[in-house]
């Protein structure tokens, strides 16, 4: 029993607090910095718009990125396994295993992997995973300008983000699909929620796969 | 322009579309496939003796798409040296819960099981012909259903997630498969027929045109299915509108409406029923061309035109 | 009882946490989560990085950073969650340091300038060919008694002015041109005749007001990522145990949807340098309802509240209404707010400081903080505190000959250089150059009317030789006839104090990651080289090496110099007196360092000079004469940018890389101009082709341009173009769109008092092409 | 993830020294926090049969007398113990925010509702077992060297001769042998 008590199952997620984001992209600099992501893709970055009418125009941020999903669709579709969820909640790509189906990339319902055109293989955020076991945070958290991502074990409720988590309403992204995101977000707009929504859906540029 | 909500996106990350052109095509090449050897099977197990020549030729183009489709399929890939990946069958090796993987099986059973009944549908050893399309018939459903699923797996997107896209993709496959099977026999009543009697010619005649009217049937059947799929695009969720207005009247409306639509299907079906070109090669084949264009810009628009609803 | 260490740890390995009491009491509110900062863990081998200390420098917040320095290379920049500003978080701009450090197009070695001046052929030299070349030329002026036509400017790098300078005076030239950028220094002007200090440091983080104007804390402040984090903070936006405060309001008056106003509780657009008009009206409201600090202006203010108040009495709200198009209750009640919430604080940078009447316009500001006694009080509009560093002796004296360029007479009180003007000044004959050295500093692109300016740059008569020390191969740099590769902020060793803003000033240490690389050489070095190699008396003032220097700068901070000085710095990158306490209203003591000791809204060095003495509002004069179809034009920064200087590293300009022109949707329907045209942006000054962006944020009669886009040199990143490079993954550069620079259909047009450039009052056309 | 292998991580978590060394700290630090509960008091005296003699009332009272009555010199606190030669001791001095510094260097907050002070004994023995935890050699023996080493020794002596209960004696004992055991631990280690 000590034993089991001692193995409490950590559950990492996410939470950004809209209101404490100032849009400065540092977590999408950082990120890239962190995991050498090349040029043309992105692990994390912030969604900017502009709502409103003048003069009663606002901007809003969506800080997006992968959303580590306790039903992730790319682990489930993914033929040979090299995505996988670890204990903690992270989902993983095993760069060794990976075959570059794009298959998760066309299941993500987040469109947040990418292939590295350099290695060539599926790639995404995986909250750094390799800091956090070195007991860090992850590389975008840790240089959040206005402090609005936070992140931590939501299974430990004396945890920050427990307790940022019990006095706020919270929204995810998409939890219709039945993914169970891990993502949360405070106070984000529904317009920046919405990817249709400001663009000509006609006229978007897309980019290569790799 | 609506009014209600000014939203103008300064930023965000580039959009991109995973899966190609030659994942359609890929699509496109299994789909020939199942068609041609389920039209084959009917004509092998089935009780008339002149349909037997077209078990042949179905025979003989089931696994020939089927050997061309995996080289788009290796081609996309961005590892394609670690093909053999997928066929290390060790439970924790391979997910037995990935459309790709049952893919992965199909695509190995049903080519040697297609070979097989080839060897003995030419060779006219009806029996073993005969065990060996009842083993093949649910492998080239499979083998073209499977890819229905994965799209239909892909919960994100509106155009795919529905289980209307594995029936879909059959009927779709049969409507090329057909199609092709006269485009191949007109050819071969054609040229390859020339030491044959004119009595013998004219039956091959009349079977190549009772296929139009197969044919007109699977497109009728087709239509059928994508018309209830449009329907649900459009009165359910917003990505699912947004799919529907760029098919309809969007980015890929000339694919949908022109190609897929009109020249792929409305026009031959006209020109199969109609009494005065349903009896000549020349607008059969004209209408087995047209709908084989037609059933690969279906694979681009539902491929490409699924993915290109941003989801972010 | 008896237990050993060996039962203890026993008990440790089988106990639960139910037994283990500092748990259950919970002290460490966060001990058991995850820690931000100072770290780095290498990817492949799990193992922590070696973290060298330091200072960023890719704008001028300068933020305690951290290299993490594996295989002899830099890994990456992180935050130093220690530096009292930063306080561990970096922007963007900080990240990217590792871009511009290994940035492919980088210059590399010494190059002297084969064929015509801007042709692009060069061709590489050893140092030291290149210091005899210098130094042969510097010798024959010093012979021939012309100290003074060697001129040298840097843009205006604080960390390094004052050995630039030194090395100028102990050569003999007055022409130390190191001490302003074109932006920003009217504010400073303002602020020196008001309250003696060249900026204000605003204690956001105890603040329950913040009233900006014509500011983007949340994109571009001089003082960015440590300033943003307080408003945020003092926002208190996050309803936890730990975070019980009042918000703080937010209110922005800006032309312009910014990061800021779009997330203020009020954005009011403003008519572009009319926020004088406002914040006057705002004072009168105050002194003349009776809401004003009493006690404050009758001490420590040089003019006597009555004799304010009707002096004020004219600027009403509905005069303010007219003029800046904000609606006069508006005005009135955000003065009342303002001046009923303590304490309160003003924010001002860009908006008021680029115009022409920036000086006027920054004293109604400052004014706006006396009337409400907020000056230097906790959460009000504070004094910056940091550290002066001293000159190592002997000092040399400051040349006696005068000095044109250097002391411009039509701008009597700008006491510096006017920048912006120097090369016209050279063109129109003011004054003679004959070696004109320059370091970072590239007005062909970061200047107004740069293009013309390339011009003067290119004319060999008017220049005769131009050195330019830099690590980029700059607009500026095409156009000369010798590079010197300079090294960047990330191989340099430095001294910095930028102002604290938790009131306690430190010091922090700016160290190399890495050697330079390839034959670039720090700034310090190459000065003292040069010193010494010309001689003449001239390198006893430079009896030292970079690190000798360092040292002589910090020996009058006795708390450092008891904590071990420089080796101090080089462990722990920052110095501050842990036992001080944050103090306010300092002024008490010695008052303020202005003639009068007071905070002086009678501004006597004003009057002498015949300007008002009193805060007023000058309109613009090109407002005057604004025709229907005319727009103003402003410029903004970025986020992901500076304005100049981060071209080059590839993931800013990966985020942004275009200068679109941001037009009102209103306005721009009326020209017929729809989101993605193309079009033509006309001044006075010339023309420029760029998109439209038609937004609803923007007020309509301002279009809106960014600054630093559109390099025609500088590198292959900065222009967009794909290439094949061994250090970065340059060959995936997806853009293609490498914007455009306003700069050039900006005219130079300066403020009579601070003598800083006019950014933002360009009239222009728009339409469609 | 580049070069990330679940399986060698999950090893080398498990350091079950390390652990036990944390919960070591944490139970000492637990000693002189609050009275032992009757849970804890109940586990040291069955579970590993340390047979304490005293009562819980009895240490009770010899930790309230100790700890909590001011004017008994025996006030946890650093600053008190760890000072110059010419500083008055005093709450909050110097070594206070020394040790502040130290818990702010190494992202430890001190929940401020609690009203502890940061240099109080228990809350510097959990934050040594915070860096156990952290696995940084470095940082321990810095701390202890700068901090514990500096005074505990001499502040356990006074409780050990102050104390009117077993328990305190052996705890006051323990602790002081400990921290001298630990530092010799971790300088062999770390150099």
């Amino acid at each position: 029993m000590a034993k089991e008590e001692e193995k409490r199952k950590i559950r990492y997620a996410m939470l950004v607090d809209l209101r404490r984001c100032v849009g400065c992209q540092s977590c999408s600099v950082a990120c890239k910095s962190e995991n050498e992501v090349p040029l043309s893709k992105f692990r994390t970055w912030v969604k900017i718009i502009e709502k409103g009418r003048y003069p009663d125009v606002s901007r809003q941020f969506l800080p997006a990125l992968c959303n580590n999903c306790e039903n992730p669709i790319c682990n489930r579709n993914c033929p040979v396994h090299a995505t996988y969820i670890r204990p903690d909640g992270i989902v993983m790509v095993n760069m060794h295993r990976c075959i570059g189906c794009m298959y998760c990339m066309a299941s993500c319902p987040y469109d947040v992997r990418y292939v590295n055109p350099l290695r060539k293989i599926v790639q995404k955020c995986f909250w750094c995973a390799h800091r956090v076991d070195a007991g860090l945070l992850p590389a975008c958290v840790e240089t959040c300008l206005g402090r609005a991502l936070i992140f931590g074990d939501i299974n430990d409720p004396n945890s920050e983000i427990s307790q940022v988590l019990a006095t706020n309403a919270v929204v995810r992204l998409k939890p219709e699909l039945g993914t169970d995101p891990h993502v949360f977000y405070i106070a984000a707009d529904a317009d920046a929620m919405d990817p249709t929504k400001g663009i000509d859906i006609d006229k978007i540029r897309f980019m290569e796969p790799y | 322009m609506d009014v209600g909500s000014q939203v103008t996106v300064l930023y965000n990350s580039p959009h991109q579309i995973p899966l190609g052109l030659l994942i359609a095509q890929y699509f496109y090449l299994t789909g020939l496939s199942a068609g041609s050897f389920v039209i084959s099977v009917v004509a092998i197990l089935g009780r008339k003796v002149e349909y037997k020549p077209l078990g042949k030729i179905g025979a003989i183009l089931a696994p020939l798409c089927l050997i061309l489709a995996p080289m788009n399929l290796l081609s996309d890939m961005a590892q394609p040296l670690r093909f053999w990946h997928l066929m290390t069958y060790l439970p924790g090796y391979i997910n037995f819960k990935s459309p790709i993987t049952y893919g992965v099986i199909l695509l190995t059973a049903y080519p040697i099981s297609a070979t097989i009944y080839a060897y003995f549908v030419l060779t006219g050893n009806m029996k073993w012909s005969k065990v060996f399309a009842i083993i093949g018939i649910p492998l080239a459903i499979s083998v073209h259903g499977y890819t229905g699923f994965i799209l239909a797996l892909g919960k994100g997107r509106a155009l795919w997630n529905t289980a209307l896209m594995p029936t879909l993709f059959i009927v779709s496959a049969m409507v090329s498969g057909i199609a092709m099977m006269i485009l191949i026999a007109i050819v071969r009543n054609m040229f390859f027929m020339k030491d044959k009697t004119v009595e013998e010619r004219e039956k091959d005649r009349q079977l190549i045109l009772g296929l139009g009217k197969f044919l007109g049937g699977a497109i009728i059947a087709d239509l059928f299915l994508l018309f209830n799929d449009i329907l649900v695009l459009l009165t359910s969720s917003k990505e699912a509108w947004e799919t529907a207005h760029l098919l309809l009247w969007g980015k890929f409306a000339f694919e949908f409406i022109g190609v897929e639509l009109f020249f792929g299907s409305i026009i031959p079906l006209f020109l199969v029923f109609y009494p005065k070109t349903a009896k000549t090669f020349k607008w059969l084949s004209i209408a087995s061309v047209l709908v084989m264009i037609g059933i690969y810009a279906m694979r681009f628009t539902v491929v490409v035109g699924g993915q290109s609803v941003p989801l972010h | 009882m008896k237990i050993t260490r060996r039962g203890l740890l026993k008990i440790g390995a089988i106990s639960t946490s139910a037994i283990t009491i500092g748990r259950g009491f919970n002290l460490f509110a966060n001990a058991m989560e995850l820690l931000p900062g100072g770290k780095e863990v290498s990817r492949t081998t799990g193992k922590f990085l070696k973290p060298i200390p330091s200072t960023c420098l890719n704008c001028y917040a300068r933020c305690g950073n951290f290299g993490f320095v594996a295989y002899g290379g830099l890994i990456k920049i992180g935050p130093n969650p220690e530096h009292p500003n930063s306080r561990g978080r970096m922007c963007a701009k900080g990240q990217a340091g590792v871009n511009l450090l290994y940035d492919p197009d980088r210059v590399m070695h010494p190059l002297k300038r084969v064929g015509p001046r801007g042709e692009g052929k060069w061709k590489r030299i050893t140092w030291e060919e290149a210091y005899i070349t210098v130094v042969q030329k510097l010798r024959q002026l010093k012979a021939a008694g012309k100290e003074d036509e060697f001129v040298f400017q840097s843009d205006r790098d604080i960390t390094t002015q004052d050995i630039c300078r030194r090395f100028c005076y102990a050569y003999g030239t007055p022409n130390a041109l190191v001490n302003h950028s074109p932006g920003g220094w009217n504010k400073r002007i303002a602020q020196m005749l008001t309250w003696g200090a060249d900026f204000e440091i605003p204690d956001v983080a105890n603040t329950e007001y913040i009233l900006i104007f014509g500011s983007n804390p949340f994109e571009a402040h001089y003082m960015r990522t440590s300033f943003v984090q307080r408003i945020v903070e003092a926002r208190g936006l996050r309803t936890e145990a730990r975070l019980v405060k009042p918000k703080a309001r937010l209110i922005v008056f800006d032309p312009r949807l910014t990061q800021t106003s779009g997330r203020a509780d009020e954005w009011h657009p403003i008519k572009p340098g009319t926020d004088g008009a406002v914040a006057l009206a705002m004072a009168s409201v105050i002194m003349n309802e009776g809401l004003y600090d009493r006690e404050f202006i009758g001490r420590w203010c040089n003019y006597p509240a009555d004799k304010l108040a009707r002096y004020l009495k004219k600027f009403t709200p509905e005069w303010a209404q007219k003029i800046s198009g904000v609606p006069a209750s508006d005005i009135k009640r955000i003065a009342k707010e303002f001046a009923a919430t303590n304490p309160a604080t003003t924010v001002s940078t860009g908006g008021v400081t680029k115009h022409q009447n920036s000086v006027y316009t920054e004293r109604c500001v400052a004014l706006l903080n006396a009337v409400t006694g907020n000056v230097d009080v906790k959460g009000g509009y504070c004094l910056p505190r940091s550290y002066e560093f001293a000159e190592p002796d002997p000092i040399p004296p400051v040349p006696q000959r005068r000095s044109e360029l250097a002391h411009p007479v039509d701008f009597p009180l700008a006491s510096y250089e006017v920048p912006q003007r120097v090369i016209p000044m050279i063109k129109e004959g003011r004054a003679k150059v004959s070696f004109y050295m320059t370091y970072q500093y590239n007005p062909a692109y970061s200047h107004p009317e740069g293009h013309e300016i390339s011009r003067m740059l290119k004319d060999e008569d008017l220049i005769p030789f131009h050195v330019v020390i830099d690590s980029v191969y700059s607009e500026t740099a095409a156009l000369a006839d010798m590079i010197l590769p300079a090294a960047t902020y990330t191989e340099r060793l430095e001294l910095e104090s930028p102002p604290a803003f938790d009131m306690i000033p430190f010091v922090s240490l700016r160290q190399p990651f890495i050697n330079p690389l390839g034959e670039s050489v720090a700034i310090t070095d190459l000065l003292i080289e040069l010193a010494h190699r010309i001689g003449g008396g001239m390198e006893r003032y430079f009896n030292f090496d970079t690190k000798g220097y360092l040292e002589h700068r910090i020996t009058h901070i006795d708390g450092l110099k008891k904590a071990g000085g420089l080796s101090y710095l080089k462990e722990n990158g920052l110095w501050y007196d842990k036992d001080a306490q944050p103090s306010f209203r300092t002024y008490e003591k010695k008052g303020f360092d202005t003639p009068s000791k007071k905070f002086e809204i009678y501004s006597e060095r004003m009057a002498k000079y015949g300007f008002n003495p009193l805060p007023t509002y000058e309109p613009i004069q090109q407002h005057l004469t604004m025709k229907e179809d005319e727009l103003f034009l402003i410029t903004y920064q970025w986020s992901v940018h500076t304005h100049d200087r981060t071209a080059n590293c590839m993931w800013l300009s990966e985020i942004v890389h275009e200068n679109q022109v941001f037009i009102n949707a209103e306005t721009a329907r009326l020209r017929g101009i729809e989101d993605g045209d193309m079009v033509e942006v006309i001044s006075k000054a010339g023309s420029i082709k760029t998109k439209a962006r038609v937004v609803q944020g923007i007020h309509p009669n301002v279009v809106a341009i960014g600054d630093s886009c559109g390099h025609w040199e500088y590198g292959r990143i900065a222009q967009a173009k794909a290439f094949e490079s061994d250090v970065t993954t340059t060959k995936l550069l997806w853009w293609t769109e490498k914007g455009v620079t306003p700069n050039p259909i900006i005219s130079i047009i300066s403020d009579p008092i601070g003598g800083g450039e006019g950014w933002m009052d360009t009239k222009v056309r728009i339409k469609k092409i | 993830m580049d070069g990330y292998k679940g399986e060698d991580k999950e090893d080398m978590m498990e350091s079950t020294e390390n652990t036990a060394r944390a919960r070591a700290y944490e139970i000492l630090a637990g000693f002189f926090s609050n009275e032992p509960t009757r849970e804890m008091f109940d586990f040291l005296n069955e579970a590993i049969s340390c047979s304490i003699e005293d009562t819980i009332e009895g240490i009770e009272v010899d930790f309230a007398t100790m700890f909590i009555v001011p004017g008994n010199g025996l006030q946890p606190f650093e600053s008190l113990y760890n000072r110059a030669p010419d500083e008055e001791p005093s709450l909050w001095g110097k070594a206070t925010k020394d040790v502040a510094g130290f818990y702010r260097a190494y992202g430890v907050h001190i929940d401020e509702s609690t009203g502890i002070l940061p240099d109080h004994i228990s809350v510097e023995l959990g934050f040594m077992g915070h860096l156990i935890e952290r696995e940084d050699n470095n940082a321990q023996r810095r701390f202890l060297e700068e901090h514990l080493l500096k005074w505990i020794p001499e502040f356990c002596d006074r409780v050990y001769s102050k104390a009117n209960t077993d328990f305190y004696k052996g705890v006051s004992k323990l602790t002081k042998e400990f921290i001298l055991s630990e530092y010799e631990a971790i300088k062999g280690e770390a150099r």
